[in-house]
């Protein structure tokens, strides 16, 4: 075990350090240059060498990457070209909004895709089957914005059930993560970015989840729980569940890793205060530090995740990791 | 070359395909919807009844938010388009990005995969690194900041589903590969004289490409999905007529508040169905790549 | 109706027969594919539909004309540092409290200095014009500088650097079961939304909070940073200025109690007694003197430096008194200076600029954990892309009504819609989206009070001037006739628009030129059409050409 | 003495697209208490359905079709499911034919005995896990390995743990079905000896499913030889083995070495068992046998028994004679022409 970890860990460091050069080579090799965001009457050359010099731009290309590496070490982002405040701060403060929507998000998709899953596996073939397949289909087939605005049309504009948007009633403190979520309010602001997300996300689970427990009903030693007239309950929850939740727990690390990332439509289509919109606003005015270290953190938490999961399958499986002991 | 053509299984790929359409509805249904939209895109300029990009006009005024009528069978958008006349080109846009990617992404992970598996030592070593790094690139954030720091359009969509999208076609490729190539007919092919660019590209590529096209009908959903987003955070191509753009132009002129519905659900309605059929299509045919399944 | 009929019918035969025996008019090279730049819809649907009508209306010309939509920094990047590179492209002016007087415009868009890297990147040079955007700057006397500033006007309009589009109306909307709608206050060029309605909206019950919107995240929040327009209303609350621009359009005094000009090149202030800072200080003349130099120091304040450029000197004259000291005479040195530097306290500012002394960065990418300023509002909180939250300062002299004031950042235009209808935002302040909508919604829902006024900025069209045919007046004349402006105000902006010809809006009434749309050389699209035959251009098979022996150079925007 | 278990004319049907499949089709058989019975014939002969039926665990698409089952005085034959769960692992308890899958892989063996030992036997923790031990000692197992996952063992192993899994609650019957054939030839001793000496120590009634006529010939004291559905030949091992009646049974005998691994020649039974959707009419044989005459193919022989062994063939008077020339190969060759 030690050494699969020892293995990951080297792996994981290989991964992030090539990340977060591409991403240095995407923001640093691309035209156009943040001082085009000061552009008013009043704008001159001698503004933009100002501006140029203030942000690091004049120096040599390779002067810069090493700069970068060094603070990414250290865990400096760099400042925000715009907002005058250390990236790392302003991440910080998305950075839990979006693990909050993902999680919660994540998790009911895959608390009901695996129930749903597991019953469907059960119901194969019938009615039912005939049409939940198709609706788990048709909810991950609908693009997200698409989803969230018809939610938000019902839900919100018409009948003013759900806010309209963002994390917080105006006004409301900004507070730590610990006051947010134990807040009636975040909750509410919550519920329909997490509906959102939830849809779309639910197809994964409840899919694969059949499909393993399908695969895990056929295997033999649920004939033998059968034979040892062991309940059907306990059948289900002692061995095939357990069995088919391998691949599902695999797929819900994986998940999370790519939606702190795939949230960014949700995010802005809600106003939800996350890194995704972080990065879409960054990008969008060329805020380089802010959208690098925004792309590098969603990155990271997406390589982390995938390491998660090779590590969480290890784990839970009890073939491999004793394998990777001896 | 006489080699081992005859003894691979891959003859039986055609009859598998029609059972599957016969024993198969939900792969039907995916095939049809493909069918269709394949009419559709061919025979465009004679079903739409207007150029989807024209402003259309009454008097001097824009033709702007047309209701459904007999003139307008979906009505028009805010900028006096007509709707159906969107749509109904919005399936050249979806076949263009959705094949082109899908074409791109199984070329690249099943060349890589090939590579792979079956040369291995330091080849593979190569493949699977880049693998990781690539799972390791955010799927939307990557495209948003290539779409936004070079030229935003269908192009830099294809690409960036081309370029992120591999590893996991190849992953699958490779591990079939391995499998493959400790087969009897491999090592006959071998021994028979066989190059090795031969074995890799005659006999193990025809076994894998089945598999390999599970995760292209698949690429082409998230290729479509993939546009539709990047056209909604401002990165897509406003010039090109599709589901993606029409879906964006109706959010950002506010449809839903005009309560017009005749524009803001048949894009995002056909943008399901064509994604879904590819859903379909890997759905119905994982019962002939996994016959564990179908044995039920 | 028949003459144009006629000359229709007669340029059409004329252009066909033209056509296949090449004699009748020698024409030259065919124009080539002319490209006109935009932002995307996504960013702007008006701006986006107004490029697709002009481009239409220029396809009437002969033209083959491609709209082609860039994200905001590519858009930049290509108009400002790629100046050969564009044909045309669509640009906006906002308008600012301090645009009420429009010598900044007047100056840094057209005068030939600015040509190679300034504002003027439509590369227009007229020494003419040079001559009397100078003499208005430098003039005291109001009513000769109105004339100035006319003249250049009609200079402007004949020589067309830029298509003038449209000045859009800004569309607010406000919940009168909350304020009290008699409390709320016009500015010119302005609308309700500013900084008097503000600190003068009287709540009518329970709520006490102005809750407003923002479509965009405001950048940084410093006395030494203009955050963008959304942004700049926080700043204007939170720090005071020595001049406010009243509700007229005119400075009056702020911060300082009187401002007086004893000479072309002094201006004496005296501030307003006791006051003090939001952590309970006192204002200093201190300072006050700090403000006035800080954007000077060294190249920190890149935003704010033009500012205090003319600043020669300031000094303190007394407990509350000082005196500044001009380069030169400035007419509009009380709008564009005094009403624009922010007061900022020099304990927090001082050291700040000694540490930034030997760094790269400027003060403009600093922003303290709280603002902390003079004004009538102070800082609660600021999280990105969530909200900012002021609240009434209980100690100022002019001590707001409201209790807090909070920007909602929310990037969904139909969201901030909604949110207006469910009592979450109770003043919709930035609204980009239909304005048929919130029209709708102001009729229906009789809590929902909407106010549209004259918008001191304006949309245009700016040809680039490096590239023919552009630099041919006539062409740019024609250009400028073919669009129709009442279409694009009211397909593209829905109404909430009204036609332009120049850069001074018709709400600034002191410094416009009455009726200056009618003066548009050439009208309509037959004069565009009169206007391009006359300079000699040819329709050949639809398509238009040169005049005889012009070759076409230019190569197409890529 | 009264069979353990008896079968008479019993029947599972397949449901199939094509019809229904007779995978058991008038099976009549007695286990005796205290004995080891053997099931033999070749493989899609329907002796791991037989036996699955018997342990009332039929797959969803199989039904009984027909006759009767005794267990213990009792007709189970149409059991309800509550009833019949009861029996289960308590009365008569199951060997899988390979242990590899037939263990939950993520599941120690522990959780393996406490789930039966416990949710079955209704035994405290504690005395399930001595029971566990003591079930472990029995197979010739270290108890230390009960912490182990399934995987960790090796074939032998997984199928001793089995054994030992099988005899938890003290069963009157045991099935096992093929529960050495994955095993090498070495080993499958040593698992048929645990078998053979817990048999004798517990007085156990077992039912052992192989395709290995050496198999029954080493462990059995009775064996039933079935052929396409149905049992053509029962009685004592002696009897069976060294003077068979049938033809089919003659057949075997020669088809495979002894555990000894005897040098004998191997003479293989041409021809496969005939499909099962559409049965021969007459005796099922027929279409392989050597000896067939025109009444094989036309009528069903029934099966009668004399002195204990039963037989279902036409010309079992003429027994002794077929014998001598059943040992012939060129006799089975001759059928491959055919």
């Amino acid at each position: 075990m030690r050494r699969l970890l020892l293995d990951r860990l080297g792996h994981l460091a290989f991964v992030l350090w090539a990340v977060a050069s591409l991403s240095f080579l995407l923001f640093r090799l691309a035209p156009g240059d943040p001082t085009l965001n000061f552009l008013s009457p009043t704008f001159t050359e001698e503004t933009r060498a100002v501006l140029l010099r203030s942000f690091g731009l004049d120096r040599p290309l390779w002067e810069q990457y090493g700069l970068y590496l060094l603070n990414l070490l250290r865990g400096d982002l760099g400042m925000s070209f715009l907002q005058g405040r250390p990236v790392l701060s302003l991440l910080a403060e998305a950075l839990p909004n979006t693990i909050v929507l993902t999680v919660v998000s994540l998790g009911a998709a895959y608390a009901f895709g695996i129930v749903a899953g597991a019953f469907l596996a059960f119901r194969r073939g019938g009615a039912v089957e005939a049409v939940a397949i198709p609706a788990a289909l048709a909810t991950r087939s609908a693009p997200e914005f698409w989803l969230g605005m018809l939610l938000l049309t019902g839900l919100a504009f018409q009948t003013g059930w759900f806010p309209t948007g963002g994390a917080l009633s105006p006004g409301m403190p900004a507070g730590t993560l610990g006051s947010r979520l134990v807040s009636a309010d975040f909750w509410w602001h919550l519920a329909l970015p997490a509906l959102t997300l939830a849809l779309y996300l639910q197809g994964l689970p409840l899919l694969l989840m059949r499909a393993t427990m399908l695969e895990v009903l056929s295997d033999e030693f649920i004939t033998m729980a059968r034979m040892k007239g062991l309940s059907r309950w306990s059948i289900v929850m002692r061995h095939a569940a357990r069995n088919a939740l391998l691949p599902v727990a695999t797929a819900f690390a994986l998940g999370l890793g790519a939606s702190i990332g795939g949230n960014v439509v949700v995010e802005t289509v809600f106003g939800w205060p996350g890194i995704g919109r972080v990065l879409v606003e960054a990008v969008q005015s060329a805020d380089y530090p802010l959208a690098q270290g925004a792309f590098v953190m969603i990155a990271a938490a997406l390589v982390l995740m995938n390491t998660v999961a090779d590590l969480a399958y290890a784990m839970l499986d009890p073939r491999v990791s004793v394998g990777a002991r001896r | 070359m006489p080699c081992w053509t005859r003894g691979c299984p891959s003859v039986r790929g055609a009859s598998a395909v029609f059972r599957l359409l016969r024993n198969e509805p939900f792969a039907a249904v995916g095939g049809l919807i493909y069918a269709v939209v394949a009419l559709v895109a061919l025979l465009a300029p004679l079903i739409a009844p207007y150029n989807p990009r024209e402003i259309l006009r009454t008097g001097r005024r824009v033709a702007r938010y047309m209701p459904v009528s007999a003139e307008y069978w979906l009505g028009t958008t805010s900028s006096g388009r007509d709707v159906l006349s969107q749509v109904i080109y919005g399936t050249r846009a979806a076949l263009l990005v959705g094949l082109t990617a899908a074409v791109a992404v199984v070329a690249i992970g099943t060349v890589l995969g090939l590579l792979s598996g079956y040369l291995g030592g330091w080849v593979d070593k190569a493949v699977t690194r880049g693998a990781d790094v690539v799972l390791g690139l955010p799927f939307l954030p990557s495209m948003l900041v290539v779409a936004a720091l070079t030229r935003p359009g269908t192009a830099v969509i294809i690409g960036s589903v081309a370029l992120l999208l591999w590893p996991n076609t190849a992953r699958v490729i490779r591990a079939q590969v391995l499998s493959l190539r400790e087969r009897a007919w491999v090592d006959a092919a071998r021994m028979t004289g066989c190059s090795s660019t031969r074995i890799m590209f005659v006999h193990i590529l025809p076994q894998v490409l089945p598999l390999a096209a599970l995760y292209g009908s698949v690429a082409i959903g998230w290729a479509i999905l993939a546009e539709a987003s990047a056209s909604f955070l401002g990165f897509g191509d406003p010039e090109t007529v599709s589901w993606g753009v029409m879906l964006q132009e109706a959010y950002a002129n506010q449809a839903l508040s005009r309560g017009a519905w005749n524009w803001f659900t048949p894009p995002g309605v056909a943008i399901v169905l064509m994604v879904m059929a590819g859903f379909l299509i890997s759905r119905g045919s994982e019962k002939l790549l996994f016959p564990k399944l179908a044995e039920q | 109706m028949r003459p144009v009929l006629l000359t229709t019918l007669l340029t059409t035969l004329l252009s066909t027969l033209a056509a296949p025996a090449g004699w009748a008019q020698p024409a030259g090279d065919p124009v080539r594919a002319l490209t006109l730049l935009t932002l995307p819809q996504a960013l702007s649907p008006q701006e986006y539909a107004a490029a697709e009508l002009v481009a239409q209306s220029w396809k009437e010309l002969g033209l083959t004309v491609t709209v082609r939509p860039l994200p905001s920094q590519q858009f930049n990047q290509v108009v400002w540092y790629e100046r050969n590179r564009w044909d045309a492209t669509t640009w906006t002016m906002v308008g600012r409290p301090e645009r009420s007087d429009p010598d900044e415009l007047t100056y840094n868009l057209f005068v030939s200095a600015n040509a190679a890297n300034g504002y003027d990147f439509v590369n227009y040079v007229n020494p003419e014009y040079d001559r009397l955007a100078q003499a208005q700057r430098e003039e005291l006397d109001q009513a000769r500088r109105q004339t100035l500033m006319r003249q250049a006007q009609e200079l402007i309009n004949h020589d067309q650097p830029y298509g003038f589009m449209v000045h859009p109306k800004s569309l607010v909307a406000f919940n009168r079961t909350v304020w009290d709608e008699k409390t709320t206050v016009q500015q010119a060029g302005l609308g309700i939304r500013n900084f008097w309605t503000w600190i003068g909206l009287t709540p009518k019950g329970a709520q006490k909070d102005i809750i407003v919107n923002s479509t965009t995240v405001p950048t940084n929040i410093s006395p030494l940073n203009i955050p963008g327009a959304q942004g700049s209303w926080a700043t204007e609350l939170i720090w005071d200025r020595f001049m406010r621009i009243g509700p007229d359009g005119l400075p009056q005094p702020w911060a300082a109690e009187s401002v007086t000009r004893p000479t072309a090149t002094t201006v004496e202030l005296t501030l307003r007694d006791g006051m003090k800072w939001h952590d309970g200080s006192p204002v200093t003349i201190e300072d006050a003197v700090f403000s006035l130099q800080a954007p000077g120091i060294g190249d920190k304040s890149p935003m704010y430096k033009p500012f205090v450029a003319n600043i020669q000197q300031v000094e303190a004259t007394g407990l509350r008194t000082l005196r500044i000291t001009l380069k030169r005479p400035d007419a509009a040195f009380l709008v564009s200076s005094l009403s624009k530097l922010n007061l900022a306290p020099k304990k927090v500012w001082q050291p700040i600029l000694d540490d930034l002394a030997t760094k790269p960065q400027t003060a403009e990418s600093i922003m303290e954990p709280k603002p902390l300023g003079s004004g009538p509002y102070r800082v609660v909180s600021i999280v990105l892309n969530e909200q900012i939250v002021l609240e009434a300062n209980p100690d100022h002299w002019s001590k707001p009504k409201a209790g807090r004031w909070i920007m909602r950042i929310m990037p969904n235009i139909e969201a901030a819609l909604g949110a207006l209808r469910t009592g979450e935002l109770n003043f919709l302040t930035d609204y980009t989206g239909d304005p048929v909508l919130l029209r709708q919604l102001g009729k229906s829902n009789p809590a929902i009070d909407v106010s549209d006024s004259l918008d001191i900025g304006f949309k245009f069209v700016g040809y680039n001037q490096r590239r023919p045919p552009f630099d041919d007046v006539k062409f740019r004349q024609a250009l400028s006739a073919a669009m129709d402006r009442e279409t694009l105000a009211a397909d593209a902006w829905g109404d909430a628009a009204v036609p332009a010809n120049s850069w001074v809006s018709p709400a600034l009434t002191f410094w416009a030129v009455p009726d200056i749309l009618n003066k548009l050389p050439g009208k309509d699209l037959e004069g565009a059409r009169r206007l391009l035959k006359e300079a000699g251009y040819v329709l050949v098979n639809g398509k238009l050409h040169y005049p005889a022996g012009v070759k076409e150079t230019t190569p197409v925007y890529q | 003495m009264t069979a353990l278990l008896s079968l008479d004319a019993f029947a599972v049907h397949y449901r199939t697209r094509s019809g229904p499949l007779r995978a058991v089709d008038g099976a009549t058989m007695a286990v005796p208490p205290g004995s080891i019975t053997g099931l033999v014939g070749e493989s899609g002969c329907g002796k791991s359905t037989l036996a699955r039926a018997v342990m009332g665990s039929l797959p969803d698409v199989a039904k009984v079709a027909g006759g009767r089952m005794m267990f213990e005085g009792q007709d189970i034959t149409h059991l309800p499911e509550r009833a019949r769960r009861h029996l289960r692992w308590r009365r008569m308890a199951f060997v899988p034919q390979t242990a590899m899958n037939a263990l939950d892989p993520v599941q120690r063996l522990l959780g393996h005995f406490f789930e039966v030992l416990q949710g079955r036997g209704g035994l405290s923790r504690p005395v399930a896990r001595a029971r566990a031990a003591e079930l472990f000692g029995l197979v010739g197992l270290n108890p230390d390995r009960l912490a182990d996952y399934p995987h960790q063992f090796s074939g032998g192993m997984r199928q001793r743990a089995s054994i030992a899994l099988a005899l938890a609650l003290d069963p009157a019957l045991v099935i096992a079905d093929e529960p050495v054939t994955a095993l090498d030839v070495i080993v499958q001793r040593q698992v048929l000896d645990v078998l053979l000496a817990l048999q004798a120590r517990l007085n156990l009634s077992v039912v052992l499913v192989t395709h290995d006529m050496a198999v029954v010939a080493y462990t059995c004291d009775r064996v039933a030889v079935m052929y396409a559905g149905q049992i053509v030949e029962s009685g004592s091992v002696r009897a069976v083995l060294e003077a068979p009646l049938h033809p089919y049974s003659m057949g075997l005998t020669h088809a495979f070495p002894d555990l000894q691994g005897s040098e004998a020649a191997l003479v293989p039974i041409e021809g496969a068992p005939p499909s099962l959707l559409n049965p021969p009419p007459g005796c099922r044989f027929a279409p392989r046998c050597p000896f067939a005459q025109e009444r094989c193919r036309t009528v069903p022989p029934p099966l009668v028994a004399q002195n204990g062994h039963a037989v279902a063939c036409w010309r079992a008077d003429e027994a002794v004679a077929l014998r001598g020339l059943a040992a012939e190969p060129a006799t089975w060759a001759a059928m491959a022409l055919v």
